[in-house]
């Protein structure tokens, strides 16, 4: 019988730095990952934390970490040809299929950029696939942002509007939140638009609520949920909402599932 | 006749020569303020048919009964006689019906203790008893007290011995969630003994007070009670005019017997050195310490006390307090 | 098939038993209750037949005996990891309906959602369960509202009656032990009716989650845990890494309980939670119990054992609640 | 149905939930313990009906009735009318039956005064009284105890505030007979402030604590009391486990009406400064003061007092006591 | 002769008397007592009726208003004596029959035992007694038993009675003051009797000096002096002398009220008492008021006024201590 | 009226030292003394004592003063020429009398030998006065002894024994109390001996019963009362035993009278 239970050592491959706290870590792996999946990511004698692949590679695949806590604090203290113990990948993920031909809208604030990196390259390097790709993604500052190379490279094939909510003097990029540039989004047939949304909970409340305004429906909404898992199997508890287990069920929800999960 | 009364006896006798000419009041008292029903009845019927219809509760845990013509001393002393059975005190057979044998030895005192509160680490309402008829009747003054915890609701640094109860907690590592609630709770209500390390808890045993609050907090029973029951003795606090202080640990992690022990023992010590001038033989241990140095205490107080390995005792108490009597 | 036998003859085959059997059993710690001089029932290993508490429902269930509150998943020595090895023997676990009633929800969530777990099951496929009768109802259970009054997923029956001892074996290799007895016919003593009635809400909306039944009981909850504890059906754990203190380079991943009414239960990394309030939390709670587990496998989580209604220090009863909330949904 | 009962409701309303599950205990307070003896028989009938039949006398003045069944709360609390209005303890029209509208600002402790007791400067029980009707009903955690003289029979020390009766002795040299009386009472009972000089006596203003001994000792009259009565003001004295202390004086030489201010004045301070986090909003008032300053503290106390110009203020208080919290 | 007023008239009247006299009355003074909030009932000079006690004995008695507690003999100034002036006025006292009868010893012994005592003899010849009557017997008086219950040595008796006053003056100026009222036979109230009765011991021997009960009394006794204080007969003082801080060259000699109960009173220089002993002081006392001024003077000291056993703080009771030496001496 | 009160000035004529605590002072004063009475001594600011007149000379009186207590300390302060606070004599003093024709014993024991100075004085100058006169002297140590020049001077005329309690080796004269004397007495006619005896309570106590057990009868014997005395005037109280005034009625008491005076 399988233990779960028992990671794996993953070398780190590559260690990409985005800002002071956030860095990616591209690590060894074999198997089948998608987008919006979870990762347990431990080093022993510190713990585990549920890491979302940011990124998925040959035989390789992208964590994208900020360094709060004392688990991730310690991963920054390991570099490329260093191993740390993995295991998964858990959860749902995002599933391409649902999002092909649509008019997407993809908004993310912060690090829930990670887990919807794989479904943004998907339609960028592939942008046929979809009516039309925006991203809308916020960030504290143009310090925090993440994924900068991305983004210069998304927008050559998607529109892509990258937010900051505070800007020093003479910036001139977009400002502001996220939730701004919702209602000026221009859609062929807003039926055939779908919308997925990562953040903090407060974020998505606000997005969602904005979202709604354009006389969208709950089938076309989706999400992902970041929630306190310590096994991702189903058994801790933890990330329970309602009768879901974000590690089972989730952490992506289409909203007219996600919208009953009460905290 | 005009009264004619020994006060000195009568005072002995438990009664109180008021302020107000001619009238005493009657002070009951009740070991470990345990007290069954009954005695109320029985006090009320005194102060209503002696009395002046009213009783002061004392912070001792007696009643004064007010307002008691002193003529009607001995018809009310025979009236104390049940009220002295029913709360068990000692009594020798030629005393029946006379009241009090002695009064200079004060009530025992004690918080209402584990026969009800959940912090208390022992029943101080036993323990009074069983003091009170370890020492009583004696008309050397001492004032004891026993408390649950150290919270010290029965105040009893402000009495010659103060026996506060302490549980040495027992820690069951394969029972701790680590929830925190002992580290919390000891750091709020407590002195901060705990700490969590590597998930489970670290007791600072030199810090830790005994008082239990890991325990009621503990959800799991990865912190129980120890099987024996310890206590604190602190001594020679006091309350007065001159110098009052708090008392001073001088054993922790004690045990009952040698405690009681100890106490009967510094009778012995306050016989021999009791100063003779003191008003009717009434002086407080601590200033017959103070001056016969506590060496000599110590000397008396610990014959035939065989303390536990586990029993820290200080083996010198310093005391300060407010010196009203040697000040500027 | 029911076998009795005198109060000695059980005695002397249990303390046979005790050797081939790692037995579970209710057990009075005396003196270890929350408060001085107070005793506690909860389970332990025993080895003989009278250390075990017949009479007095336990306060903490038997779930330890499955789950230990305290289970190394692997020690790590540098990059390797290794599992500590399972129960050496079979095990026999004394409980009551309500509790092997539990027993099936313990199951449900350690292998039949999702993953099966490797510790869970391999424990429980090594352990029997001993049925201890109900022959009158406890004070706070309310197990017959629930419908786990009842169980026949014993392996055996076992009751104590004056000099004598019945037992009802329907394990295999208990009956052989068993069956030196002189055959009767025993049937489990079941309660059929509580002291306490519980009647579920019917029906639960999103306007049953802002209840303010919740918030009146949220002010009152303490956030201690006891009553997840005390809990034969809560299954929640933690994970913990530790570093031996004598060589930080080795050590061991933990599983420990868990309490969803516990600070930092929904803590994430960086510090946010996301049931701080009190209500919530207790609104969790009894929506699991009473709602949503129903909602994902069929049936109730909450077998009625009473015990998180006994345990409680600022005596919030449960059962009160949810009788409340079912007037409120009526 | 199973209890369901709110607790620290059940405890603000002066119920004790006892380490017994399902039991609690009916705390009764008697306001400076001055007790109607008809009480003791109202208390007799609950412990005897509801309760096990005993009843815990407190050092705080109380009863606690023991035993009594969860269940029977209501019941008892209406059975509690009749004593809550005999010892005078103010309540809410809508409070009737309901027992005590708060319980965190204890009894308001006294020693038993000069109703009685010889040595008393004034009459504890009713400024006791006085207090309990300015500051009941009230849930926070206030301890104030009244004591007829420095001797404190009633452990103002340990409280928050502590009220000692003090009487500024008067003295008429032309009814002095030389006797000595007075000066040996002062040496031997109190804190040596008097001597003679050329036959007439001498008192030392700086050290007299105004206990009255002198004019207790005086057969003459040369030695009375003056006509105004005084009081000298400790405060921040507690037991508990951190930081047990002796309260100090702080006021002495003060008046009745200003420190009864200065305790109501008190209570905005608390509700200003309490920590948000106290369980139960009890947090003792000497760790807020330690906390936020003394300064502060005087602000809010002596807001609208006015104090005689013979009254003597610390301008600050210094504390010590046993640190158990911090210690090595 | 005796006279009627209103009140309200002697009132009047004497608020003018108490121009040309130092009245010296028992007065109420309040919560000057030994305990606090307890009145004290002793003499002060008074200026209206309304300030005069007249129900309750005093605690202390006349005495003072012919002896000051503290009276300066002489001053000094270097080498020079200077005697202090007598009093410039008249003086009343308000007494009662015990009291006048005291009057009797006190001039015996400041008049009548050797020498005659300057200073107490200018103030005598200046001083007249105004008797207060007892409608009844005071609780601890025993004046039937030592014959001072009446008196005729009264120079005006003055009774208040509801709305109405009477007096019977014997002085003739006294008499000239209130003739102008209503003409009334007045005569005074005595008391025949009194609820404490008091044998006086018979035959006392040497034996009765070494009596047990002198050491038992003895033992109580805390040797304050109050009996002798209150006392209307006792006499003695001690002279002091005293040098001003301001020149410590001149001075005053005094002589200051003594009790033979306090520490003291017996010491020579050296430090060597006489009595030392409580049960010798008590029997010094006893024996003086009822037995050897007697025997000196004809007849008992002792007036009966019971002032020495409401005072003392031992509740010894002097007329009970009496009475039983009396059984023993039978 | 008299103001017996009221002290006069007396001029220290003579101081003579008799040990270091103890002098006779001669004063000036004109009057009638007797041996055994005595003046009240002051000084202004300190107060006043009881002193027994030791001797008696024409304008002149003596007064043997031991240094104790604070009046008398400050009376050695004062020296020839310096003035003392006198009033006196007061008390009975010895009558001359009662002894002229007996045989004579007189005991005394240190400054008890003050006020029988007189007496002595008087039948060694006239030893015929007497059938024989004898004085027994008692003192602590030969330090201690009084009157020096005067033992010398009667023992020239009468029988003296000057005896000392404890004396240093060597000393050659009279040791022991002076009780140890009384039995070896001799006398013509036990029946016509008187017997004066002044000293501290104990001896005088301990001297009676010695000379008790001789068959003297105590109509024979006499003694002087030190006590406490403020006024002298029979008014102050101090001095009262029994009925009598040791200030009015004594000092001196035949034994008949004095052996009921109880303290």
């Amino acid at each position: 019988m399988k233990n779960e239970y028992i990671p794996q050592l993953s070398e780190i491959k590559e260690v990409i730095k985005h800002t002071d706290l956030e860095y990616t870590f591209r690590m060894a792996f074999d198997g089948e990952v998608k987008p919006g999946q979870f990762f347990e990511i431990s080093i022993p004698k510190y713990g585990e934390a549920p890491i979302s692949v940011s990124g998925i590679g040959d035989g390789l695949v992208d964590f994208t970490i900020r360094r709060v806590g004392k688990v991730t604090d310690e991963v920054f203290e390991n570099y490329v040809g260093d191993k740390l113990f993995i295991r998964g990948p858990y959860g749902n993920g995002f599933d391409i299929n649902n999002y092909k031909g649509k008019e997407i809208v993809i908004i993310g604030g912060g690090t829930g950029v990670s887990p919807m990196r794989g479904v943004i390259q998907h339609f960028s390097k592939n942008p046929t696939d979809a009516v039309s790709t925006t991203v809308i993604a916020g960030f504290k500052s143009p310090d925090d942002v993440l994924f900068k190379k991305d983004f210069e490279e998304w927008s050559k094939t998607i529109n892509v509007i990258k937010t900051v909510d505070n800007a020093p003097e003479g910036y001139d990029g977009p400002t502001g939140m996220v939730t701004k540039y919702i209602p000026d989004l221009k859609f062929q047939d807003i039926k055939n638009a779908v919308f997925i949304c990562v953040g903090p909970p407060i974020m998505i409340k606000f997005t969602i609520m904005e979202i709604q305004k354009l006389g969208v429906a709950d089938e076309q909404i989706w999400t992902s949920y970041e929630r306190k898992m310590c096994c991702g199997l189903g058994k801790c508890g933890h990330c329970k909402m309602d009768d879901k287990y974000v590690c089972l069920d989730g952490p992506v929800f289409n909203y007219t599932e996600a919208k009953e999960l009460f905290d | 006749m005009s009264l004619d009364i020994n006060t000195k006896k009568a005072k002995k006798n438990a009664w109180r020569i008021t302020k107000e000419r001619g009238i005493g009041a009657s002070r009951i008292r009740v070991p470990g303020g345990y007290c069954d029903a009954e005695v109320l009845g029985m006090v009320q019927e005194i102060a209503q048919t002696y009395g002046n219809g009213y009783v002061h509760l004392t912070t001792r845990q007696g009643f004064e009964i007010e307002g008691i013509h002193l003529e009607d001393m001995e018809e009310v002393n025979k009236k104390l006689q049940p009220i002295i059975e029913k709360v068990g005190i000692n009594q020798k057979g030629e005393d029946k019906d006379k009241g009090y044998s002695a009064s200079g030895t004060r009530n025992v005192s004690a918080c209402i203790g584990n026969n009800v509160c959940p912090f208390a680490n022992y029943n101080t309402s036993n323990l009074a008893r069983r003091i009170d008829k370890e020492i009583f009747p004696n008309d050397l003054h001492f004032k004891v007290a026993c408390t649950g915890c150290s919270n010290d609701c029965a105040k009893v640094r402000m009495h010659d011995f103060g026996i506060i109860g302490q549980t040495m907690p027992q820690y069951d590592p394969m029972r701790c969630v680590s929830c925190n609630a002992c580290v919390k709770g000891c750091q709020s209500l407590s002195v901060g003994a705990l700490r969590m390390e590597n998930y489970k808890i670290v007791r600072d045993t030199e810090k830790c007070i005994g008082c239990g609050v890991c325990v009621t907090k503990c959800p799991t029973r990865a912190w129980t009670r120890s099987e024996k029951k310890y206590y604190k003795l602190t001594i020679m606090g006091r309350t007065g005019k001159k110098n009052p202080r708090l008392g001073k640990d001088w054993l922790i992690w004690a045990d009952e017997d040698n405690i009681v022990k100890i106490i009967k023992n510094t009778y012995e010590f306050v016989e021999e050195y009791i100063s003779p001038n003191a008003p009717a033989r009434k002086e407080h241990i601590g200033y017959i310490i103070d001056r016969v140095g506590f060496e000599k205490f110590k000397e008396y107080a610990l014959k035939d006390v065989e303390l536990m390995p586990e029993t820290i005792m200080n083996n010198t108490v310093y005391w300060d307090g407010i010196h009203f009597d040697n000040q500027h | 098939m029911g076998y009795k036998f005198s109060k000695e003859e059980m005695a002397s085959i249990f303390s046979k038993l005790a050797v081939d059997y790692d037995v579970f059993a209710p057990v009075v710690k005396k003196g270890d209750g929350t408060f001085s001089d107070v005793d506690v029932v909860r389970y332990d290993k025993v080895s003989s037949l009278d250390e075990i508490e017949f009479e007095k429902k336990s306060d903490y269930s038997f779930k330890e005996a499955l789950l230990p509150i305290n289970e190394t998943i692997f020690y790590f020595t540098e990059d390797e990891t290794t599992v500590p090895k399972g129960p050496a023997k079979e095990r026999l676990v004394f409980l009551r309906a309500c509790d092997l009633n539990a027993v099936k929800r313990l199951d449900q969530i350690y292998l039949k959602n999702g993953f099966e777990d490797f510790y869970y099951k391999r424990t429980r496929e090594m352990t029997k369960f001993v049925l201890i009768g109900c022959k009158e109802s406890c004070a706070s259970g309310f197990c017959a509202s629930m419908g786990t009054n009842t169980t026949d997923e014993y392996d055996l029956y076992l009751k104590l009656d004056g000099d004598n001892a019945y037992v009802e074996a329907k394990d295999e290799k208990l009956t052989e032990i068993f069956k030196a007895g002189k055959e009767e016919t025993v049937s489990p003593d079941f309660v059929s009716e509580n002291l306490i009635k519980v009647t579920l809400p019917k029906n639960i909306t999103p306007e049953t989650m802002k209840s303010e039944l919740f918030k009146e009981y949220g002010n009152r909850c303490i956030n201690c845990g006891r009553c997840n504890f005390v809990c034969p059906t809560c299954t929640c754990f933690t994970m913990q890494d530790i570093f031996y203190k004598d060589n930080e380079r080795n050590g061991e991943r933990r599983r420990v309980w868990a309490s969803c009414q516990v600070d930092g239960y929904t803590e994430i990394a960086g510090g946010h939670g996301f049931r701080g309030d009190n209500a919530d939390r207790m609104r969790f709670k009894v929506m699991h119990k009473i709602h949503d587990f129903e909602k994902r496998f069929g049936y109730h989580m909450c077998v009625g054992c009473g015990r998180c209604d006994d345990v409680c220090p600022e005596y919030i009863s449960y059962s009160n609640l949810v009788n409340r909330l079912g007037k409120e949904c009526e």
